[in-house]
């Protein structure tokens, strides 16, 4: 009943300085949507895409201080996304395409 | 079972359920629930960004060319919203903690007027697509090589963003009653796991929302 | 036995090496299932209560044991593994020398087109001892291509290509069935390969060329849906000319250039709105849903014919 | 059936209030696991009846008994009723509701009044799916492979997707409690491995419910939306690819094949030990390899794609992975095997369920080996040795164990004895039905007969004839034990507490359970300390 007591509480300025960094982040991808980077416009954003959703669940979910299965619980969901994503695109970017026979 | 707390039974507070035999229990359960129920709706939202990549393999032209005719300053102005938004729950459930009660009431409020903006610009989105006939199966008119894989982008577009927009319209529901309770004091420093939850529901919405970004809107922006 | 009698035949180069396979993966299949079988009725009548036996002593976690019932079989499969990979790598590998066959299945029949212009339905003649390779494609759901004296199968696409390769090594006819379900009369989606010796199988296609090549049965089409009305010299509309054309680099209405390739000239026939040639007005009908999957082969390969000036000549000397 | 049993046990949760209303809103796990024995029994004989059709009509190569439209519509609800109405839910949400709290002493479930959501949910589920076959049946195939099912098929396929698309929900929530009540409700002192393995079974397929089926639902969302727009991203006019449906599809029901069979190994490791009077032989690596079986079944899907068009590699990956999974399934066999060694054994009905399972499960899985090699499955793919082999596995394994599991647990949940002689006769039976039925079926696919055939070659017509006779053994078989669990709800004998002298937590308490489980906390003790004096 301790706990619930005297609750665990993170300091009003982390979440103001995590929303300054999220906000940030979102104007670098924004911005280097513009610049002609060929492939590294998708890996720019997506590895911010990345960065953003790791601040938001160590931060604002409170991961940083959680149990270890409620981290595992939250990987799940992206690791078997993960699984799916890997085998299926093994199948499409290793089909041999066939020409047209014309 | 603990032999124990059945003896305690008399220090049960109202909200625990016959099930559990202490509130810690209850909250883990309840929590541990919360998070299985999130890695689920990441798989939902799974079988679109798995069926967008692999559309977008197929075809990267067609979707660079389709991306362009997404509105990126409302994306970015509704991404900023829906970050924003999280760091206001984030900020009203650390308030019910701390037993500020106006101020979290003030804080969840801010969280769904916020979520309910995003909607109506969505809203503005679909219609600017619909009045430029890129709705598929109901008007969609597209001139260029690219018009089958753009039809196939707004389909995933719609099913994707579609599929967000009714997680936020039940977040902002959610939220709006949990405050409603908030004020009635049934949530404080002694409760305050459904709070909670909710939270962790809403920042799930908004981690979808973070990837929806970039793929929707950003592609092709320098071509 | 009388069903050992109606195993199919094996009537082709890859059936005898599958059937090896087959027997051996069975006999193995066999030897664990009757092993595991004898110890659970050996350990049942032993030890049933009330017998004699001696049952001192527990069982301990025995990580040998363990491990052998894990690696034993593990080295098992990958032998399996291997041995179906090297099968199924030749399986996936048609010689470069294949005699190529297209084939267009729809609801409820299987269409065969020889590049010599013989048309066939629901039969496919073959000759024997030569690779064949079939490259298919659907016109509506996905159907499957299956003869099981060969012991090959491959699914069929709408949208797309897909190829199988066999030589048949047996002269006679063998069943040709659909194992994708496809609807209604999906058991009914069958028909037959006839295997024919090498001189029989030419004059067969001699007696079947009546039509004219495949460029030939794509200039009459070209005819009698009208494409000649516009796309010739000396028509009135103003439209893009073909001679030459396949292989050429295009200068499209909305400032892209392609190339002419097979994958263009269907859009153009098909989608016609969306390749609109610079400096021409956007006058072409769309002739999706006019056009089958094999008018639309035979056309293109008209176009392909006709892609040097001397033989759109002699295309419009034909004429 | 309360009224029935009023009389056993003053405190049973049979008894007490009994009316229609307090059974539709009861959040008792074992009353739910009740309501969805019931709901359970209801479709599978629902899709036995498809069964039977379908196998009639095969007695002859012409189509004995209706025309191929009709026969379509047959084959694809007996595949729907039997993967998602019954199947899916049978163990885990019976004998799995039922048992959970009870083996881990624990009071309830964590969620009762969700747990209750999701009976209402497969129940809907099910109303859609009966409506669909009352509205003129669904012709796709339980696959619902695209795009004959989004823009060629005229049946009511949209009604069909909702149905399993809502019962999906409900065992994505069950999962879910299962999950969290495992996590933590377990009494103080039930460590994870002093868990009886149908703990980790439930726990194992648990994980699979709440991670694959949200896969499956969003597809069928997908067709759904496809059917009603008349354009998705399946349709192959716009360039989509239907192998991205097959894809998403079997990412999901390839480990809806463990969701069938876990619970089964669970259920069978519990009968074992307790007719062998032995404790599991390899008790940690059974654990292990059911974990292993969860996770690794999710890397396989592919071998269900050999001959689709998948590309070479990804087809050789998923060979691999697919021999690889088979590993900890082998294990398990032998393990049973060998925990029968120096045994004290007893041939009860739930122990001849139970080895007539170990039997026949190895016989699909070994067949499933062979179809894991592509180079057999090329001519084997779709064919009746497919039907087959699923069926060793799902009929010959899942069913078995679950006919085992109900038996063996028949005294708990009713506090009754069924018929004993019955019993043996009916396993038997079964065991000998089933062979006949779908052993022909092994050697028609390898003959060449396709599967989803309303009529087909008349070389093939013995065994086809064998196999339709055998069904009607098959037949007989399942509706017996109906015919004495229903007589022994009255007339069988009381069963006491613990009738199999077991050594699970749930045999602690009263025949049938207190609503509130126990009335005296439970002592933990190991669940196979059967070579130990009974305490």
């Amino acid at each position: 009943m301790s706990s619930a007591d005297t609750p665990h509480v993170t300091p009003a300025r982390r979440y103001l300085w995590v929303l300054a960094a999220l906000l940030t982040l979102l104007a670098l991808s924004a911005g280097t949507a513009f610049l002609k980077l060929g492939p590294f416009n998708s890996i720019i954003n997506l590895s911010v895409s990345v960065l953003k959703t790791l601040l938001v669940m160590a931060v604002f979910m409170h991961e940083t201080g959680a149990r270890n299965l409620t981290r595992l619980t939250s990987a799940l969901g992206f690791i078997w996304l993960a699984m799916l994503l890997a085998l299926s695109l093994l199948d499409f970017l290793t089909r041999a395409v066939l020409p047209a026979p014309w | 079972m603990n032999a124990s707390t059945t003896d305690l039974g008399l220090h049960r507070p109202a909200f625990l359920q016959e099930q559990f035999d202490d509130p810690l229990q209850q909250r883990e359960a309840a929590t541990l629930g919360m998070w299985v129920f999130l890695a689920t709706e990441i798989l939902f939202f799974g079988v679109l960004f798995a069926s967008y990549t692999i559309c977008r393999v197929l075809y990267p032209d067609g979707f660079a060319a389709a991306s362009r005719h997404t509105d990126m300053l409302l994306g970015t102005i509704e991404t900023a919203v829906l970050l924003t938004s999280s760091s206001l729950i984030a900020l009203g459930v650390r308030a019910i903690k701390l037993g500020e009660r106006r101020a979290a009431v003030a804080l969840l409020l801010a969280t769904a007027v916020l979520g309910s903006s995003f909607l109506v610009m969505h809203g503005f989105e679909y219609y600017r697509e619909y009045t430029e006939h890129l709705v598929p199966g109901i008007d969609f008119l597209q001139p260029g090589v690219d018009a089958r894989a753009i039809e196939l982008f707004f389909c995933l577009y719609y099913f994707i963003t579609g599929f967000h927009s009714l997680h936020v319209l039940i977040g902002v529901i959610v939220i709006v009653g949990v405050a409603t309770r908030v004020a009635h004091g049934h949530f404080g420093p002694r409760r305050y796991t459904p709070p909670e939850l909710t939270a962790l529901y809403w920042h799930l919405v908004d981690i979808v929302w973070i990837f929806v970004y970039p793929l929707i809107y950003l592609v092709g922006r320098s071509g | 036995m009388s069903f050992l009698q109606s195993l199919p035949p094996e009537a082709s180069s890859l059936a005898f090496q599958i059937d090896v396979f087959f027997w051996s993966m069975a006999a193995l299949c066999a030897l664990v299932a009757v092993g595991v079988i004898v110890a659970v009725v050996f350990y049942g009548v032993r030890y049933r209560r009330g017998s004699a036996a001696d049952r001192s002593g527990r069982h301990r976690e025995d990580l040998g044991v363990e491990l052998t019932w894990i690696l034993v079989p593990f080295a098992l499969f990958v032998g399996a593994f291997v041995w179906s990979l090297s099968i199924f790598a030749l399986a996936r590998t048609p010689p470069p020398d294949a005699r190529t066959v297209y084939v267009v299945a729809k609801q409820w029949m299987w269409k065969f087109e020889h590049p010599g212009g013989q048309r066939e339905i629901n039969t496919l003649h073959v000759p024997i001892g030569e690779p064949v390779r079939l490259t298919m494609t659907s016109q509506d759901v996905i159907h499957s291509f299956y003869v099981p004296a060969f012991r090959v199968k491959q699914d069929v696409l709408p949208g797309r290509y897909t190829q199988l390769w066999f030589i048949a090594t047996k002269l006679g006819a063998f069943p040709l069935l659909c194992t994708q379900y496809c609807g209604t009369d999906h058991a009914r989606m069958g028909g037959a390969v006839i295997v024919m010796r090498p001189a029989q199988y030419g004059r067969w296609l001699q007696a079947g060329a009546s039509g004219g090549t495949l460029a030939a049965q794509g200039a009459q089409l070209f005819r009698s849906h009208g494409c000649s009305g516009c796309h010739s010299p000396n028509a009135a509309v103003h439209a893009p000319e073909l001679a030459g054309l396949y292989g050429q680099v295009v200068h499209l209405a909305d400032g892209r250039s392609v190339i002419a390739d097979e994958r263009y000239l269907r859009d153009c026939i098909l989608l016609p709105a969306g390749q609109v040639v610079a400096g021409y007005p956007p006058l072409m009908p769309s002739f999706s849903g006019q056009l089958s999957e094999e008018d639309l082969l035979a056309l293109i390969a008209y176009i392909k014919s006709i892609a040097t000036a001397d033989a759109a000549g002699s295309a419009d000397e034909r004429r | 059936m309360s009224a029935v049993d009023a009389g056993v046990m003053p405190h049973s949760f049979l008894a007490g209030e009994d009316g229609l209303r307090q059974w539709l809103t009861t959040r008792d796990h074992k009353r739910i696991a009740i309501l969805y024995g019931l709901g359970i029994t209801f479709f599978f004989f629902l899709g036995g009846a498809a069964a039977t059709l379908i196998r009639l009509n095969l007695i002859t190569p012409q189509g004995a008994l209706m025309g191929a439209e009709t026969y379509n519509k047959a084959f694809t609800f007996h595949g729907v009723v039997m993967v998602w109405f019954f199947l899916i839910p049978s163990i885990p949400a019976t004998l799995g509701n039922f048992l959970i709290p009870l083996m881990i002493g624990a009071r309830d479930v964590a969620f009762p009044r969700l747990n209750l959501f999701s009976w209402y949910l497969y129940m809907a589920g099910g109303a859609f799916t009966v409506a669909a076959l009352l509205a003129g049946g669904v012709d796709t195939g339980w696959t619902f492979y695209v795009p004959f099912s989004t823009l060629f098929s005229n049946s009511h396929v949209f009604l069909a997707v909702i149905g399993v698309f809502v019962s999906g929900f409900s065992s994505i929530l069950t999962g879910l409690n299962f999950i969290v009540t495992i996590h933590t409700l377990r009494t103080p002192g039930m460590t994870w491995f002093r868990l009886p393995l149908f703990i980790w079974a439930m726990y194992a397929v648990s994980l699979v419910m709440v991670l694959a089926t949200p896969v499956l639902a969003m597809t069928l969302a997908l067709i759904a939306l496809e059917r009603g727009l008349g354009v998705g991203i399946f349709d192959p006019a716009l360039g989509g690819d239907p192998l991205l449906f097959q894809h998403l599809f079997w990412f999901y029901s390839h480990p809806a094949v463990y969701i069938m069979i876990l619970p089964a190994m669970g259920v069978v490791s519990e009968i074992i030990s307790c007719f062998a009077r032995r404790r599991v032989f390899g008790y940690r690596f059974m654990t292990y390899s059911m974990l292993a079986i969860a996770v690794i079944g999710f890397l396989v899907w592919g071998h269900h794609m050999f001959v689709s068009g998948q590309s070479v590699y990804a087809s050789l990956v998923f060979s691999l992975l697919s021999f690889v999974v088979a590993v900890p399934s082998a294990i398990k066999v032998f393990n049973w095997t060998a925990t029968l060694r120096k045994g004290d054994i007893t041939f009860e009905a739930p122990m001849l369920y139970a080895l007539g399972f170990v039997g026949l499960f190895m016989l699909g899985g070994l067949t499933g080996l062979m179809l894991a090699a592509p180079a057999l499955d090329m001519p084997l793919h779709d064919t009746y040795f497919v039907i087959a082999h699923f069926h060793y596995v799902m009929v010959g394994g899942s069913v078995m164990a679950y006919l085992g599991g109900i038996h063996f647990w028949w005294p708990k949940l009713t506090g009754r004895r069924y018929p004993e002689a019955w019993a043996r006769f009916a396993a038997i039976l079964m065991f000998f039905g089933f062979n006949l039925t779908f052993f022909p079926q092994y050697i028609l696919g390898y003959e060449g007969m396709p599967r989803r055939y309303h009529s087909y070659l008349p070389q093939f017509q013995v065994l086809n004839v064998l196999s339709s006779g055998g069904a009607s053994i098959l037949a007989i078989a399942y509706l017996l034990p109906i015919a004495y669990l229903l007589w022994s709800l009255r007339y069988g004998k009381p069963a006491g507490d613990n009738p199999w002298q077991a050594r699970g937590l749930e045999w602690q308490t009263s025949s049938p359970p207190p609503t509130e489980n126990f009335l005296r906390p439970p002592v933990v003790q190991d669940a196979y300390a059967y070579q130990e004096p009974a305490p």
